[in-house]
C-alpha cells in the first residue's frame, strides 16, 4: 500500500520549483558514509487485501479460548458497543494533544469530563489528564511523594503486584531512594505490626495496593493511621478500578495519592496495552502531579471552554525542571473509561461491580465445598488466590481441555502451588461449574 | 455545550447485565462498602449525542492539513485500525500462556526486526509507552551499563534545540543537563568538545533535528563523545525525515527511541496512547528492560537478559500500536518507507521554497521532514506568531507548532508529512500568504482572529488562577 | 465542498492488489474491452476527508431531535450495528448450502414467530425490501388469492389520509384507487359503506393513521369490507403507536407489513436499506412468495409454498436490517416493547398537548406515536408552515413532517418517539413557542430562516428545469 | 436492555402535565377487544452483554468457509476499510431520507456523486439514487419501457438470472404483459436468430443480462441491432457490476436502460441483502425512471447545493400516478459503492476486474487442463458453468471436506450436471488448486 497522495507529475512540478532534479538531491546533506546502500531487510509491501490475508492467518491459530479467569492487573470485562463508536470517531482519533484549544474542545471537554468523573469516583479533587499505566503512575505518585516529603525512603507493601514492585525498583536506583517492604499476614493484608516497626525511621510514602495483588480487601484505615502519624503520604494503587463500585471512595480514608489501572473501564485486554493510568490527589498537592491537566476557562467572549491548565509543570515549558517527562500520554483511552463509565452510569456501575463480586464468591464457595482451600483469608472483591495440589503445568493442561485460561502461580512468593483467579461478569456460572470441574479432574 | 454532569438526571440511565448465580452470598462488611456512586446518569441516545457533538468540536488529520511541527501528523490508515480492533484482541490477556500468543509474539519479534533493519540498531524493547518514556528507557539502559562499570557520570549535553522531552527524562534519572548553543541551527563540535568530559554521560540528538536539519556533523560529533566514552542517544521523533535513507546506527547513536505514533503511522489519539520502543547497540543489549521476546526454532518465548534494568512498565507494551505500526511496515516494504522521507522532505522543502520571503527565520537551508518560519517580522505590525497561528485556523488549517524551537524567534514549525498532496500545500502556502498581505494592510483582522471556531483565545491565566479541573 | 471529480487527478489513487497468478492467460477480444475507466481518481486521505467532511453536513439521530412524522426516527443501538458488521456476514453467501446457515435460518424463522405474536398474523414473509415494497407484496398475495378464486376486483379504498405509498402500490398492480374522506380525521364508516362493494379489493389502512389517531371504528370497518367479501390491509409503518397494546391481527386485517426500519429501530441510512415483512392471515399463506423458512426438529430450510406468488426479490430479504430488528426485539422482550409505545404515546401526548394552542390544527384528541398540529393561524403574517420548518433548524431541531397529510391545513407532523426525554421534549417546544412569537412581533425572522445552516432555501426550481443530475 | 431515557419521575410529571393518572389511559381509544390481555409470546429481554453472547454462539458454529466460489447474482469481493468506516458515521446512517436539503447536505451531495460515478462508468445520462436490488429495479425497467413504449409484450433472455425470471413473472402477471422468452445457444449466448423471430411482433423491450447467468458476455450490439429495427427499448441486467471495470461501457452499446445489482462495489454478502439495485437511462427517458433523483441547484445566496429532484414522478407527491411505489430505497449502500469505487480508483477498478478475470480463466485453464469441460464455450468474465460427472450432493461432500462453498446446480435449465463457479479476487491460487483437487479426487 502507498500513502503518498501526489501524481509524479506533480512531484515533478514541485521539484522543478525547489530547484532540485532528483529526489535524492534532497539528501545531499547527509553524509553518504550513512546513507543505505541496499535494500534493507524488509517485507515485500502487502496490498490492503493482501494484510488482511497474512493477519486472518494469524489469527486464526494459536488463539486463547475465551473463558477467562486471568487477573493480575488487567481484567477481562465487558466493553459496551458506544465505546468504540465514539472512538472511531476520526476527529478525536486523528488528532494530536490539545495545544490549540480553539480547534480542540472536544478532547478538552472530555478530559475534563475524565478527570471530574474519576475524581468523584474515588473523592479525589484532582485527576490529571491520564498517565501511560498503573504501574508509572504508581512511579510518578512515589516521585511526588517525595518530592513533597523529602524523604529518601519508601515503603511499598509487599502485597503490590510484583510487576509493579519490579517497575518501583528500575526507577528508583538511580535515585537512591531506600525501598523497604512490608510483608503480609495470612489474610493477605498488610502486617500492620510490621508497618509500624518499618514506620519508626522517616519516610516519604507507603505504596499499597487495594484490593491487592492477591484480590485482597486492605483496612486503609488502619493504614493510614500509621502512615500520618510520621507525617508520610499514603499511596494506593488501584488495578482493579472496578472495585470502585463497590468499595469506599478511598480519598475519604485518608489517602493522598490515588494511582491506578483503569483497563476495567472500557478498554479491551489486548495482550498488555495499551491501557489507562491514572493519578490523583488532593488540591494541596496538585502543583506536584505529572502530566497534563485540563482546566475550566471561558473565552473572549466569556463562553465557558477548556484549556490544559498548569502548564508550568510540564516539560515542553519547564524541561529539566518539569515534574515529568511525560508527553504524549493515554487521552484517547481517558475518553474510551469516560464513555464507559458513562455508557454503564451510576447503577450499572455498581451491578457490575457487584456482580463481579458475587461471581468471584460463587466461586470461592464452589471450591470450598468441593475441599479446596484459599490461600488467603481476608475479604476480597472480584480475585482470589487457591491452593491446588498440582503444578502449573498440569493445571494447565487440565484447564486447556476445557477451553479454560486462568489461575496465574504465585512463584515470585515462592508459594508455587497457589494460584490467582479472577472472576467477573464475563465469566458465566457455567464457566465456573466447568473450571471446578476441571480442577476436580483427576 | 453542557457538560455530562449537566444532563445528569437520576434513573436515566437504562444500563443492566444478568445475573446468572442464585445462590445466598455472604455480603462484604459494611465498613467498606460506599453508599452511592455519582458519576453522571444520563440515557445512551444523550450519551451519543454529547460525544457525536464533541467530537465535531475538533479537528483531526481526518479533517484536514495538521502540520503541527514535529509531530509527523501523517495519514492513518484505516485498514490498520481495524485490525487492531479486532475482536480477539479483546479477551486477549496478557498474562495468556504463550502457547496461545504465538501469533502476537511473533508480529512483536518481527516488527523488532523490522525496526532493527531500519535504524541499525542491534535490539529493540517495545515496551515503552511513548517517546519521552522511552527516552526515559534509553537513558536508564545508559545507566545502567555505566553504573554496572563503575562510572559515575552525570552530565547529560542537549543542543538548545532539543525537545523539553530530553532534558525532564534525564532529570528523571537525578542526571544534571547541560544545554549548547547551535550554530547555524545545528549542534557546533567546537562548542560540543568544549563541554564533552569524562563526566559526560551522554548527548541526546534529535536527527534530523527540531529546525529540520540533518545535524551535518553527526559523524564527527560521534566521535568527540567516544573519545571521552561518553554516549549517544538518538531521538527518534523526527525519523520521517530519514526513514529508508540512512540509519542512525550507522550514526554512532548507541541507543534509540522511536516513536511509532509518528513515523509509524499510528494515530495520536488527541494525546494518546502512542509506542516509543527503544533500541541499542549490541553492548547494550544484556541492559534491555525485560521481557525480551526470543524465537528459537519459530516458537517465541520472553526471556530476562542478564544484566536487565528491570521492568519500566506493566506487561510487554502497548501492543495494539504496536501492531498497527507492524502492518504500516508490511504494507510499505523498504521502497515505500522510503518514498515516505523522500515525499515527506519534499513536502518541506516545497513550503519553505515557497514562504520563506514571507516569514524568514534566521536560517534559510535544505531541511528534512519539517521547515521552521518565523512571524518576527511581523512585530512591528503589532502581530505575534501566536495571532498568525489562530487566523490560520480562520483558513480551515490547523496551525503549525509555534514558539519551538526556542532558538527561533517568533517560530512557526511546519510539518507537512507525506500524506498531503500538492493542492493541500499550494491552498496553505496561498493561505499564509494571504496572512502575510492581511497583516501588512490590516493587522486587526489577523489580532482579532480566529473568528470561525465556536471559542475564541480562551483566557489560559484564568484557568491557571482558578483551577477549575473539575465540574 | 468540492465534488469528487473536482478533486481527481489522474495518478492520485495508490489502491493496489496482488496477483499470484503467474500462468498466461487468453485475453478477451478487444472488440468488448472499455479503453479506460473515468471515476475520480483521489488519494486515501482526500477520500476519506471528503467523506468525513460530508457527513458533518448532514443531521442524524445521533446529532439530535428528528421528530420527523410516520417516519419513526427513534435511537439506533450501536450493539446492534456492531453485531450486524460482523466478519463472518461478510462472506456469508445467500446460495451457502443450508447446513452452513442453521443459525442465520434460526434467526430468520425466530423473528418471523416475534413478528407474529406481535401482530395477530399466522405467518410472514420477511422479503420485502421496504415498507412500500411490504405494501406491493401483500396486496400481490391478495390480488393471487381472488384470481386464484376467480374474483376480479379492482377497487382499492384509501383514506385521504393515506401515505402515497398505498396508492402507488395499488397501482402497480393495475388496480384503482378510490379516496374517501375522513371524518374527523379518521375513516367514517358512513362514507365506507357507500364505497365497498362487490368491485372491492381491499381497503388499506395505516393505524394509529397518519394524523396518529387510533382508528376507533376499526371493528366496524372491518365488517364492512368482509360483508362484501373485501380485504383488509394493515399499512404498519406507524405499529410504534401501539406496539404491545393492541394486533392488527386482532382487529380484521388480512395482510401488513411492517417497516422495520421505523418501530425496530433499525437505523434508516439516510434512505434506506429498509426491510418491510409482510405477515398475512392463515387462508393467504399458501400465496407467501418463495422462499419460506420451515423448521421441523430444530432443522431450518427453505420451501415454497403452494400457490405462492413468485419471487418479489432476489434471494430472502435484507438480511442484515433483519438481524438488528431481530436483536432489538430480544433485548425489549414483551413488556420493553410495551413500554416503547406507552413513552412514545406518551411523548406525542406531551407535545401535542404543550403545543396546540400555539399551532391548533382542526383536531385536537388523543394521539398515538405523532401528533398534528398546524402553521396555518400563521398565514396571516405571510408566514409558510415551510418557514416555520426552517425556523426550526435555527433552534438546533430537524423539522417535523410538513404538509402532510394533505387533509390538515399547512400541517406539521410530529413524531417524537419514545427515546427522546422530556428536556429534549421541553426544549423543543420552547422553541416552537419562541418562533410563534416571532411570527406575531417579527416575521421577517422566520421568513429568513435558517440562517444557521450552511446552505439555505435551494432554488428547486432550477434544480427542476435544469434537471442536472451528473456532474 | 432499554432505549427510554425517562426517569420514573419525569413521566409522572409528564401524565400530570397531561391530564391522565396512568399510562393506560393513553390508550383507553383502543376498544378493549383489541388490546392484549396476555403477555405475549416472546423471549425475556436481554442486556447488552446477553444479546452478544447469544449471538456469539450462534455465529460461532455453523459458519461456512471462506473459500467462497459462489456467484449466481451476489459475489465474494474485498472491502476496503474505508467503507465501513464512512458508514460508521452517525449522521449519515442515522438520518432519513433528504427531505430537508438544509440539514441534509451530506447524504445529497454524496447521492449526486454516487449517480455521476455510475453513470459515467457506463455511458448513462441518468442514474437514480438507489432500488432495492437489481431483480426490483429490472421490473421498473420492465415497467418504465411499458410506458414509453406501450406494448403488451415483453421479451427475457433464458439466460437472465432464474430468480429475476421468477420476479418478473410475480410483477408482470397482474399486469396482462406476455412474457416470451429467448433461448440461448450452445455458447451460452442469446440466440440470434431465435431473438429475430420472436422480434416479429410488437414489444416494448428485450431484457438481457451480460455477463449472463452462465457468467457469459453477450454480443450486445448485434442484439441492440434486432430491438431497434422494431422500435423497442433494448434493457441490460448488469449482476456483476464489476465486470464494468474491464467491458465497453453498455451505454455505448446500444443499451436504454441499465439495471444491475451493485453489490460488488463494496456490499458484504450479508446472507442476501441489503444489496443495492442500480437503474439508468438516457436523458429523454428521465421522466420516466422511478424513485428518487438528486440534481444539482443553488441555494439562495447562490452557493451550489443538492436537492432531490423531479419529485413529480414520486408516490409522495404523485400517489397513484407515481412512477413507482419506491419510498425508503438504498441511500447507505449507494453511499458505500461510492466510498468503494472512490478507494480502488479508475486504475484500481481495472486491476481488480482484470484480476477477476485472470483468475476465472486460470481456473477454466486447470479445468481443462484436468480434463473437464466447460459447459458453454461463450467468452466470460468471472464465471463459468462446468460440466461434472457427479450429483450435486456428491459435490458438496466433496468440496466441505476441503471447507470450499461452490458450484451452483443449474436445475433451472434442467442441466442438472452443469454448476456454476465463481472465481474473484478473493480465492487464492492455492484455493483453485484445492477446488480443483477436490473435483479430481475419487
Ligand atoms: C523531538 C521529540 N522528542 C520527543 C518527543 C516525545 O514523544 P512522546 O510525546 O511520545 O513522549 C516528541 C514529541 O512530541 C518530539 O517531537
Ligand atoms: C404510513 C407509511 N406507509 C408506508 C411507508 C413506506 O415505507 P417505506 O419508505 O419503507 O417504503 C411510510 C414511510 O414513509 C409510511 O410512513
Amino acid at each position: 500500500m502507498k500513502f503518498i497522495p501526489h501524481t509524479q507529475k506533480e512531484i515533478e512540478e514541485m521539484m522543478r520549483d525547489i530547484g532540485i532534479s532528483s529526489l535524492d538531491d534532497l539528501f545531499k546533506d547527509i553524509p553518504d558514509e550513512v546513507k543505505i546502500k541496499e535494500k534493507l531487510n524488509l517485507p515485500t509491501p502487502l496490498s490492503e487485501l493482501g494484510i488482511k490475508n497474512e493477519i486472518e492467518n494469524i489469527f486464526s491459530s494459536d488463539i486463547p479460548p475465551k473463558r477467562i479467569f486471568l487477573g493480575g492487573g488487567a481484567y477481562y470485562h465487558f466493553i459496551p458497543s458506544t465505546v468504540n463508536y465514539i472512538l472511531n470517531r476520526g476527529e478525536f482519533y486523528t488528532s494530536y494533544t490539545p495545544y490549540q484549544p480553539e480547534l480542540s474542545q472536544g478532547i478538552l471537554q472530555a478530559l475534563f469530563e475524565f478527570q471530574s468523573v474519576l475524581s468523584d469516583l474515588t473523592g479525589a479533587d484532582v485527576t490529571n489528564a491520564s498517565m501511560y499505566d498503573g504501574a508509572t503512575s504508581l512511579v510518578e505518585a512515589i516521585f511526588m511523594a517525595e518530592r513533597i516529603k523529602n524523604k529518601k525512603r519508601l515503603l511499598v507493601a509487599n502485597s503490590l503486584n510484583p510487576e509493579y514492585q519490579e517497575v518501583i525498583k528500575t526507577y528508583l536506583k538511580p535515585r537512591n531512594i531506600e525501598i523497604e517492604y512490608i510483608d503480609f499476614r495470612e489474610d493477605g493484608r498488610v502486617d500492620l505490626d510490621k508497618l509500624k516497626d518499618k514506620s519508626k525511621n522517616d519516610f516519604s510514602s507507603l505504596v499499597i495496593q487495594s484490593p491487592n495483588y492477591f484480590g485482597i480487601i486492605e483496612d486503609i484505615e488502619d493504614i493510614n493511621k500509621i502512615v500520618k502519624e510520621k507525617d508520610a503520604l499514603l499511596i494506593l494503587s488501584i488495578l482493579e478500578v472496578l472495585s470502585l463500585g463497590m468499595l469506599k471512595p478511598p480519598f475519604e480514608l485518608g489517602v493522598d495519592i490515588l494511582t491506578g489501572e483503569a483497563q476495567s473501564f472500557g478498554l479491551p485486554l489486548s495482550f498488555g496495552g495499551p491501557y489507562l493510568g491514572i493519578i490523583q490527589t488532593r488540591k494541596e498537592f496538585i502543583r506536584e502531579i505529572p502530566g497534563r491537566i485540563v482546566g475550566e476557562t471561558v473565552d473572549r467572549n466569556g463562553k465557558r471552554c477548556f484549556v490544559m491548565t498548569l502548564r508550568t509543570r510540564e516539560q515542553d515549558i519547564r524541561r529539566e525542571k518539569a515534574k515529568s517527562n511525560i508527553c504524549t500520554n493515554n487521552s484517547l483511552n481517558a475518553i474510551a473509561s469516560l464513555v464507559y463509565l458513562t455508557t454503564v452510569g451510576p447503577e450499572g456501575l455498581k451491578k457490575i461491580a457487584n456482580l463481579n463480586y458475587k461471581k468471584a464468591h460463587y466461586f470461592k464457595q464452589r471450591l470450598t465445598n468441593e475441599g479446596f482451600n484459599l490461600t488467603f483469608s481476608g475479604p476480597f472483591f472480584n480475585e482470589i488466590a487457591v491452593n491446588l495440589p498440582f503444578s502449573y503445568d498440569i493445571l494447565k493442561e487440565k484447564l486447556s481441555i476445557v477451553g479454560i485460561e486462568g489461575g496465574f502461580p504465585l512463584r515470585y512468593y515462592g508459594m508455587d502451588n497457589s494460584y490467582l483467579f479472577a472472576v467477573t461478569e464475563m465469566n458465566s456460572r457455567e464457566d465456573i461449574e466447568l473450571l471446578i470441574c476441571a480442577l476436580k479432574e483427576g | 455545550m453542557k457538560l455530562l454532569n449537566e444532563l445528569s438526571k437520576r434513573g436515566k440511565n437504562k444500563f443492566d447485565i444478568e445475573d446468572d448465580i442464585n445462590s445466598e452470598i455472604e455480603m462484604l462488611d459494611d465498613k467498606y462498602l460506599r453508599d452511592d456512586v455519582n458519576i453522571p446518569d444520563v440515557s445512551e441516545i444523550e450519551l451519543i449525542r454529547h460525544f457525536i457533538s464533541l467530537s465535531k468540536d475538533n479537528y483531526g488529520v481526518d479533517n484536514g492539513f495538521y502540520p503541527l511541527g514535529s509531530c509527523t501528523m501523517k495519514y492513518n490508515p484505516k485498514i490498520n485500525e481495524d485490525i487492531a480492533k479486532r475482536e480477539e484482541l479483546k479477551y486477549f490477556h496478557p498474562l495468556t500462556s504463550i502457547e496461545y500468543s504465538q501469533g502476537l509474539l511473533k508480529i512483536m519479534w518481527e516488527i523488532e526486526e523490522f525496526l532493527k533493519s531500519l535504524t541499525g540498531m542491534d535490539a529493540f524493547t517495545l515496551q515503552p509507552a511513548a517517546g519521552a518514556h522511552g527516552e526515559y528507557t534509553g537513558l536508564r539502559i545508559m545507566w545502567e551499563y555505566f553504573n554496572e562499570k563503575g562510572e559515575k557520570r552525570n552530565k547529560v549535553i542537549l543542543p538548545d534545540s532539543s525537545h523539553g522531552t530530553n532534558p525532564a527524562s534525564s532529570s528523571m534519572l537525578g542526571l544534571d543537563v547541560i544545554e549548547i548553543e547551535s550554530k547555524e541551527g545545528m549542534v557546533d563540535p567546537e562548542k560540543l568538545i568544549e563541554v564533552v568530559d569524562e563526566n559526560t554521560f551522554a548527548l541526546m540528538l534529535t536527527n534530523p533535528n527540531t529546525l529540520g536539519f540533518f545535524e551535518k556533523d553527526i559523524l564527527k560529533i560521534s566521535k568527540i563523545l567516544k573519545s571521552k566514552g561518553a554516549l549517544l542517544y538518538y531521538d527518534g521523533a523526527n525519523l520521517n525525515g530519514f526513514v529508508g535513507i540512512a540509519r542512525p546506527g550507522d550514526m554512532g547513536f548507541d541507543a534509540v527511541h522511536l516513536n511509532l505514533h509518528k513515523t509509524f503511522s499510528t494515530p495520536h489519539g488527541g494525546g494518546g496512547p502512542g509506542s516509543g520502543p527503544v533500541g541499542v547497540k549490541e553492548f547494550l543489549k544484556d541492559y534491555l528492560p525485560y521481557p525480551v521476546i526470543e524465537n528459537s526454532d519459530d516458537f517465541y518465548y520472553f526471556s530476562k537478559p542478564a544484566k536487565s534494568i528491570g521492568k519500566v512498565r506493566s506487561f510487554f507494551g502497548n501492543f495494539s500500536v504496536i501492531l498497527k505500526a507492524y502492518l504500516y511496515i508490511k504494507e510499505l516494504g523498504f521502497e515505500g518507507l522510503k518514498e515516505v522521507s523522500q515525499i515527506a522532505v519534499l513536502n518541506a522543502n516545497y513550503i519553505k521554497e515557497k514562504l520563506k520571503k514571507y516569514y524568514p527565520s534566521q536560517f534559510d537551508r535544505l531541511v528534512k521532514h519539517e521547515c521552521i518560519l518565523s512571524g518576527k517580522i511581523y512585530k512591528e505590525y503589532g502581530v505575534k506568531t501566536l495571532d498568525i497561528a489562530k487566523r490560520i485556523m480562520d483558513y480551515g488549517f490547523h496551525p503549525p507548532t509555534i514558539y519551538f524551537p526556542h532558538i527561533v524567534d517568533e517560530a512557526l514549525m511546519i510539518e507537512p508529512t507525506e500524506t498531503e498532496n500538492k493542492e493541500t500545500l499550494d491552498n496553505f502556502i496561498e493561505a499564509m500568504i494571504k496572512i502575510s498581505d492581511e497583516i501588512k494592510n490590516n493587522p486587526e483582522i489577523v489580532k482579532n482572529a480566529p473568528i470561525t471556531t465556536k471559542i475564541q483565545r480562551p483566557d489560559e491565566l484564568r484557568a491557571n488562577k482558578e483551577l477549575k479541573v473539575k465540574w
